[in-house]
């Protein structure tokens, strides 16, 4: 991670159930479109975005992976996942997509000091 | 045998709808019937014209029009709960004073007796919220 | 007796759905109940009073299936998710 | 209680936060109102309706406790909570209106069973 | 000060509206401004004019364009989020078809782009969701 | 830091947003995160990190404020409320 980062978009909620998740990652998209510095945290139920098994969901709704495999592409690489997350939903790291960076939860707090922006989804 | 379905989810807010319409039609591939579908609390955005979802995306209004045409399922909408959150036929929009509306036939504001009568006159009831 | 349960496993509506489970009761588990699918010591899948499945399209989309065949959890499709139906007059959803 | 009752529905969300609450209770009425015998279930966050001290909510909002006290003219005499959700809340049964029944955690699911119709909100 | 607000709760189904809504008048009795509110998710049918609640209860609506005439405060609402919801100004009726609209200025129909300025030209952002 | 909590005690949001608190940030309970008033063994009122406040207004309106009083925790008023935004540069939603 850089220092004095610009923007952490906290992601906090599921694929499909509701649209927490998408419009969250809308915005972190529109924010390193303009440029700006942009991580992305996902705690609790937001790890379910970064399952790489999932598949679409049930008709007509959108699929949460090609965004998340998109992120790269808009020079947000930053994805973090606290360890504990991890642990309270039984998931291993190698059932993750590429690319994401755990972190300690003694971090955590530290993470949102760090930021000028943070939006919590 | 008679199916009747509570919607309570808005779509794109919630997954309620979209798993409705799954449960819808694979209940009539088995050889069932639908009697109605009742939209309650935040599903009755489901029945807003006005919803224009990305062209690469399900408009679910569409999608329940297409199932009463195709099945005859009626879609009726609670009036006090639409009402409230700016979902209006062309008669209620009139009788409140605004110009436009966003519910049209199929669609039909009623109230929530038409609930109870569907629990009642079907053999299931399920509800998606 | 059927339960629809679409919150994840230790939610107050999965909570409140164990606790009103009567013998002989079945369950299935819908979009975001599927996540018990990663908590094989999960209580609905230790208690005896019910049959509780998952709904496999929505353990695919959520990525949750191979987890729940490794542990050996019973999954069912649409037709079967329509069976229940069937079968069980009462059907309670838990959102 | 009597036996072989009508209807149960089901409150299992607080006042304010959402109207689930509220629109829950507009189906017991309607269903009272249409002559049918309605007992209601407080499960869970649903308890907080039934806390004889809340008041008006934020500007605008509409208070609860009125509707629950017309629930006695509708002929609604039975609300029905659980032991359990008064523990799990640490709130003592003088700090709920008057005319709740308890019903012991054992009894809650053969009460799901008695009834011809049950609705959950 | 200059404060914005966030709003990502729809009226009569989330209590965000009032929250935010008490935040704004108490914010602005201190004697501090609100540049914006920024609508978004659910909170996009804060913009409605089709809501009809009972005459007992607060039409969230008209509270916003209060705040609008009497503070200046401008009423952005996200353009793909309302779209999808069925929340849509005459111009973008048009663009889609249809023939009825339900959002007017005050309020405007805007990007994101909108909410990551508000953030940085305030002294203070508030979520209320 | 400010923490605006609109959620109970033991939800998902609680647990995320105690850790997340840095010693010396402020926390505001409102909505349905006033039924905190209910557990004085609450761990975020055990923490030593950071001020946890109930919004007075929504204690009343919830039916907690004289558990909450009885229970000697921390209560302001909407002015108070504004003084804590005033105070915390970043403030942060947890709902």
């Amino acid at each position: 991670m850089a220092e004095a980062n610009e923007r952490l978009i906290v992601i906090r909620h599921a694929p499909y159930s509701s649209n927490e998740l998408r419009e969250g990652l809308d915005v972190a998209l529109v924010s390193a479109a303009f440029g700006q510095a942009v991580d992305l945290l996902f705690l609790g139920q937001g790890i379910f975005a970064l399952l790489k098994e999932q598949q679409v969901g049930a008709p007509g709704q959108k699929a949460t992976l090609p965004t998340i495999n998109m992120l790269e592409m808009y020079d947000i690489e930053n994805i973090l996942v606290p360890t504990e997350t991890l642990q309270a939903f039984n998931i291993a790291t190698d059932q993750l997509v590429e690319g994401v960076t755990l972190v300690s939860p003694s971090d955590v707090p530290d993470l949102f000091q760090r930021y000028n922006y943070v939006l919590n989804f | 045998m008679e199916y009747g379905l509570l919607v309570m989810g808005a779509p794109y807010s919630s997954t309620a709808p979209h798993s409705a319409l799954r449960f819808a039609q694979a209940v009539l591939n088995e050889g069932h019937h639908i009697k109605g579908v009742f939209f309650y609390q935040d599903g009755v955005h489901n029945a807003s014209r006005l919803m224009s979802p990305p062209q690469d995306e399900l408009n679910m209004r569409d999608a329940w029009v297409d199932l009463h045409h195709q099945h005859g399922v009626a879609l009726d909408v609670c009036i006090a709960a639409a009402l409230r959150r700016g979902v209006v036929s062309e008669a209620e929009a009139k009788r409140h004073g605004k110009v436009n509306f966003n519910l049209e036939p199929p669609f039909e504001l009623t109230g929530l007796g038409q609930l109870l009568e569907l629990q009642q006159r079907c053999d299931r009831l399920i509800t998606f919220a | 007796m059927l339960h629809i349960l679409n919150k994840p496993p230790h939610s107050d509506a999965a909570v409140q759905m164990l606790n009103a489970l009567s013998n002989g009761d079945s369950v299935v588990l819908i979009e975001d109940g599927v996540q018990a699918a990663l908590y094989p010591e999960w209580q609905g899948w230790a208690a005896n009073t019910a049959s509780i499945f998952l709904l496999a399209e929505d353990a695919i989309s959520r990525g949750v299936h191979s987890v729940a065949t490794s542990h050996g959890l019973p999954l069912i499709e649409m037709d079967g998710f329509i069976r229940l139906t069937e079968q069980n007059e009462k059907i309670i959803s838990w959102y």
